[in-house]
């Protein structure tokens, strides 16, 4: 218990230090808002007065915590583009882009571990060296490219939707889930791949151990030490890649959205950093980062539930 | 690293000392290892791993340190030879940095390195001397031909060679510089029972003709009975029994003692 | 020892390697591309940015991948871009893993609080998307070829840092570094002549597997429209332009995303083909 | 010894070669000897000896696609180099067990030290209940020396010294009863004393379980304290056999003599 809040207290301090950074480097870069609102022909009265009204004159650190506040109230500041609160911009976008995620991580899951398990045990064989070599080409594909290829085999061919449509899930959940599946493949399969490769490799590393000796000498079969002794140590590292897979997913696909046209986090951002639009930038940015820190905390909690040796200081 | 103090502890760890007959004398080493805070605030801890430990090592022999696993040879080694700075009390060293040679030959040479090139590195980095090319070349190969390896073993890489060639090339590099004292850390327990009496002849050699004084550490009583002069018997920090390998194996005066002369079958 | 050719070696190397099938392969594959490029310095058969009549072609002999819809000759500027995103990928490389060798090297062996605070940093950065984490280091720096290549750089610099680091801790705790500081080895020289050597197979295998991200990190970016600006060409802004008539002339999306497909394959079967053999789980 | 002479192992012929390089690399070279009922038998030798490989192949621990086998190994009428594998992995663990040198990893981490006691019993005994499994295994663990069962049962390796755990290895093998237990090395990695309590429940299990023991060692003042008869081998080889007293004190063979000239000598 201890070390659960031992460790969100790191969390906390890992978010504030990077909140920090994020404020400093986009306080650098951005330049100064009001010229941004107001375009470069603007009179220097008005910009002045536009500064007093953002609170732009204060010190720095006033502003951080000021914008700090704000964030955790929920307010995350104006939009320069759309003049709305950036909350509401983003708050349609979020679950979007939570949802592919959730999808593809189940894709992973039900894709990668069967046939890491599959490829770990019949390492070797046939069937393993051909879903090896696949594997490797699958993983050479980049997202985008294999999203056009599945747009154009799925929609183009098969019909099974139509490419750059989207449904809203509040109009038809069927329509929905048939919009979401494609990019979902696209983002799973290369990462699908992966865990496959992650798991295979583990096993065979662990099969190698001397406890895999024992269990052998104690009359399992093949299947018994692949299932109640090395399953469980190969996993641990495998659980790694997926919380970080799952980490990567929920801060956007960014080429996967633009490529299906999904109106998602990644497609806000993009639109942003081209508009120079920073308070949504900064926003989105931030939830990102907030994700990442709470998977890997939740990763840490799990492998720590997994793993008695990790409960010994 | 020379006369070194560490301000905190106020151990004295000191080389070319005014010491008689002796070239080791350690008074009351308190040693202790500093358990590091994984935050930046915390104080450090410090446990204590040696306690009130008192001996020395005359010139030219083979003292032998024994006692089980943990109970703290390996941190006396590393205190005498300067690595751990974290003590009390004061050891002194008549001559310059001891040398020391490892349990297992296979992490204690660089796998990456040539054999050559390893017994020519104390060389290059010798302060006192410039060694040339040539004069370095020359010196390996003397000491190849001390220890008993030939010479085209200098072109091989440490994992083409056997444990026993592995242990002595560690004993090369570490008479390079002509140490006055050699620390050795279980130099042969990793080694065959042929092979390991080797390796303790070339050391009882190397012991007589460079007048090289040794601390053997070991926790196999019978190769100390067999190379060491004297011995200390180690216990969980602390030296629980001392004197000439005679005294103390045919008249231990400690339980301890006796109870690892006993599971030895001695 | 008797001198052997090169080529003997190679070969006699390569057959010992634990999956030489792999290695050949993607030796195979990565010559190919390679050639392409080298071939592309020399002579193209159109200019990449040269505009033609004839537009949104299929593959003919005259246009071995047809042609764009501003009529460019899409294998002329397949040829251009792979040479773009390999020289992206090399340079993210060289920025990635020096300063990742160096920062992993020195707070790997000397720890302390500096350590922490560097690898907390790493850490935060590592579980950013690559691709993500150069965006916003592009909105920094601005877009272009050279500044995109030092944004990848800088986000791949965590990956290395952390093995490289983790590779010395494991180092400075083994004997022979002991034994060389004994011997009286400076700091500086066992960290670079000791214990660096002892890390390069780990790098290798890093820098392989770093070097195919690069490649997909660039080609997503320039998909996004980041990094070489038109009308300069670039393969993922190639596929970016050639989705919208995809369907009508495939080989504008085909050509320069088999060659990104094939330059990532070609090189990580070959780290593969490096990669220590496991054994099976058969008793 | 006039117990009864009855051979419950009989190894003859025993060839094991590996073929990973261009030429085969003969491991083990026609070894031939038989185990008694209730024996100790030592085999000694250095690395390189064969002596572990042997052990392995009995134990049917050998990948047989990796190398080739050949000769037999007959237990209770059965070659186990050539039975099936289900044949073979029913004596495994429940008539022949085998213990090893390194207890630290030897133990699966992950798994509750009760639960690895258990295994043989899960595997071979399917009849026993929950229930009686337990008590089996407290039993075994308070045999083996292990005080206090009941908490050990609930925890995991790593929480363990290496006497204990090398203890856990040895109830975990015999806790069906086997007939054989094969120890390679069981005392290398632990500390003189503990080594000797390790060797004192060894020879318990022996006498009290009626468990033949074969015990692999390079020690051979281990060997000479523990066993019944020995086995020197070399290279493969076995170059001289018999009663451990006779050999040790009348070696015939040159390797042998050298062996033992090589043990450092105390004469007090």
């Amino acid at each position: 218990m201890r070390y659960v809040f031992k460790k969100c207290g790191t969390m906390l301090l890992t978010l504030i230090v990077v909140s920090l950074c994020l404020f400093i480097a986009f306080w650098l870069i951005s330049g100064d808002p009001a010229t941004h609102i107001l375009g470069t022909g603007a009179t220097p009265e008005r910009l002045q007065a536009l500064r007093e009204e953002l609170g732009l004159n204060a010190p720095l650190f006033v502003r951080y915590f000021r914008w700090l506040k704000g964030f955790l109230t929920g307010d995350l500041g104006t939009s320069y583009v759309y003049s709305l609160p950036v909350r509401d911009l983003l708050a349609s976008k979020i679950p979007v882009t939570f949802f592919l995620a959730v999808f593809s991580f189940v894709l992973v899951c039900l894709i990668g571990i069967p046939l890491g398990l599959y490829t770990g045990r019949h390492a070797g064989g046939r069937a393993d060296k051909i879903i090896m070599v696949c594997n490797q080409v699958i993983m050479s594909i980049p997202p985008f490219f294999s999203g056009i290829l599945i747009s154009w085999v799925f929609g183009m061919i098969l019909h099974l939707f139509a490419p750059g449509g989207y449904v809203p899930f509040s109009k038809s959940a069927p329509a929905f889930f048939s919009y979401m599946i494609f990019p979902a493949i696209a983002i799973a399969l290369p990462r699908a791949a992966m865990t496959a490769k992650l798991l295979r490799g583990s096993i065979l590393e662990e099969a190698g151990k001397d406890y895999t000796r024992t269990a052998y000498s104690r009359g399992n079969t093949v299947n018994g030490v692949l299932f109640h002794h090395v399953f469980k140590n190969a996993f641990l590292p495998v659980l790694t890649f997926l919380g970080m897979s799952l980490a990567n997913m929920l801060a956007g696909s960014l080429v996967v959205e633009r490529v299906f046209n999904i109106p998602g986090m990644s497609n806000t951002l993009l639109t942003s950093i081209g508009n120079r639009d920073y308070p949504v930038v900064l926003a989105a940015v931030m939830w990102i980062a907030f994700v990442i820190i709470v998977i890997n905390l939740a990763v840490d909690l799990l492998y720590r539930v997994l793993d008695p040796r990790t409960a010994q200081e | 690293m020379s006369g070194k103090t560490n301000t905190e502890l106020n151990g004295i760890w000191k080389m070319h000392a005014p010491l008689e007959g002796e070239v080791l004398r350690a008074t009351n080493l308190n040693v202790f290892y500093r358990d590091r805070a994984k935050l930046l605030f915390k104080q450090n801890a410090l446990k204590q791993v040696l306690y009130d430990v008192n001996f020395h090592i005359k010139e030219g022999e083979i003292l032998g340190l024994c006692g089980e696993s943990g109970c703290g040879k390996s941190t006396l080694s590393k205190t005498a030879t300067g690595i751990i700075k974290d003590f009390t009390g004061e050891l002194l060293l008549k001559h310059g940095q001891p040398q020391m040679v490892f349990q297992d030959p296979y992490s204690s040479l660089n796998p990456s390195k040539k054999i050559g090139w390893l017994l020519e590195e104390p060389l290059k980095v010798d302060r006192k001397k410039q060694w040339t090319g040539e004069e370095r070349r020359a010196r390996v190969r003397e000491i190849i031909a001390q220890v008993e390896l030939d010479e085209h073993l200098l072109e091989r890489y440490p994992d083409e060679l056997s444990g026993g060639q592995r242990q002595r090339v560690s004993i090369a590099a570490a008479i390079m510089r002509r140490t006055k004292l050699l620390i050795a850390d279980e130099p042969v327990s990793a080694l065959d029972v042929t092979i390991q009496a080797q390796v303790l002849k070339l050391l009882d050699d190397l012991h007589r003709n460079l007048g090289l004084s040794i601390l053997f550490i070991s926790h196999d009583l019978r190769v100390v009975y067999q190379i060491c002069d004297r011995v200390m018997i180690m216990q969980k920090g602390r030296i629980v029994e001392q004197g000439t390998v005679d005294e103390v194996y045919r008249n231990p005066q400690q339980e301890y003692t006796k109870q690892l002369l006993r599971a030895a079958n001695l | 020892m008797e001198k052997t050719s090169f080529r003997q070696r190679f070969k006699t190397y390569v057959s010992h390697l634990p999956h030489p099938g792999y290695f050949r392969a993607g030796l195979v594959i990565t010559a190919i591309v390679l050639f392409v490029i080298i071939v592309g310095i020399f002579y193209m058969p159109y200019g990449p940015t040269e505009l033609s009549p004839d537009r949104l072609q299929d593959p003919s002999l005259l246009h071995l991948m047809g042609t764009d819809k501003m009529g460019r000759d899409v294998f002329s500027r397949v040829m251009y871009g792979s040479r773009v995103t390999l020289l992206v990928a090399m340079g993210t490389m060289i920025i990635g893993a020096g300063c990742g060798i160096l920062i992993g090297a020195l707070t790997g062996f000397y720890g302390g609080a500096l350590d922490e605070v560097v690898m907390r940093i790493m850490d935060a950065l590592f579980a950013f998307p690559n691709v993500l984490l150069a965006l916003v280091l592009v909105s920094l720096f601005g877009s272009g070829t050279f500044r995109v290549m030092w944004a990848l750089g800088i986000a791949f610099i965590p990956s290395f840092a952390r093995v490289v680091r983790s590779e010395y801790i494991r180092c400075k705790h083994m004997d022979y570094v002991k034994n060389a500081r004994l011997q009286g080895v400076g700091n500086l020289r066992v960290i670079f002549v000791h214990i660096l050597p002892n890390v390069k197979g780990v790098l290798l295998s890093n820098l392989l597997i770093g070097f195919n991200n690069a490649v997909l990190a660039e080609a997503g970016l320039s998909f996004l429209g980041i990094g070489s600006q038109p009308p300069y060409a670039s393969l993922g802004q190639m596929i970016a332009e050639g989705q919208e008539v995809f369907f009508r002339v495939p080989s504008c999306v085909l050509g320069p995303g088999i060659v990104i497909v094939l330059m990532v394959l070609g090189f990580s079967l070959m780290g593969e083909g490096i990669r220590t053999a496991s054994g099976t789980l058969e008793e | 010894m006039d117990r009864k002479e009855e051979v419950i192992l009989e190894v003859n012929h025993l060839t094991i070669e590996f073929h990973d390089h261009d030429t085969p690399e003969r491991v083990v070279d026609d070894v031939n000897f038989v185990l008694h009922k209730q024996e100790i038998l030592g085999i000694v030798g250095e690395s390189g000896s064969g002596k572990s490989m042997s052990a392995l192949a009995i134990a049917g621990l050998l990948k047989r696609h990796a190398l080739s086998l050949s000769g037999e190994i007959l237990f209770d009428g059965t070659d186990l180099l050539t039975c099936d594998r289900e044949r073979l992995r029913s004596y495994q663990g429940d008539e022949i067990s085998m213990i090893f040198q390194e207890p630290m990893t030897s133990l699966n981490p992950l798994q509750r030290i009760g639960h690895q006691m258990e295994e043989c019993l899960r595997i071979h005994h399917k009849e026993m209940t929950k229930k009686e499994r337990y008590d089996r295994a407290i039993r075994t663990m308070t045999a083996v020396g292990l005080d206090d069962a009941e908490k050990l049962y609930r925890m995991y390796p790593h929480e363990l010294s290496g006497g204990m755990r090398q203890r856990v290895m040895i109830g975990a093998a015999t806790i069906a009863r086997p007939k054989i237990l094969i120890a390679d090395e069981p005392t290398t990695a632990l500390d003189v004393t503990i080594q000797a309590q390790i060797i004192a429940l060894l020879r318990k299990v022996n006498v009290k379980r009626e468990t033949a023991i074969l015990f692999i060692s390079h020690d051979l003042s281990l060997v000479r304290q523990l066993c019944h008869k020995v086995i020197v081998m070399q290279k493969g080889r076995i170059v001289e056999s018999g009663i451990t007293e006779e050999v040790f004190e009348h070696p015939e063979q040159p390797y042998t003599q050298a062996l033992i000239e090589a043990i450092p000598k105390v004469e007090l």
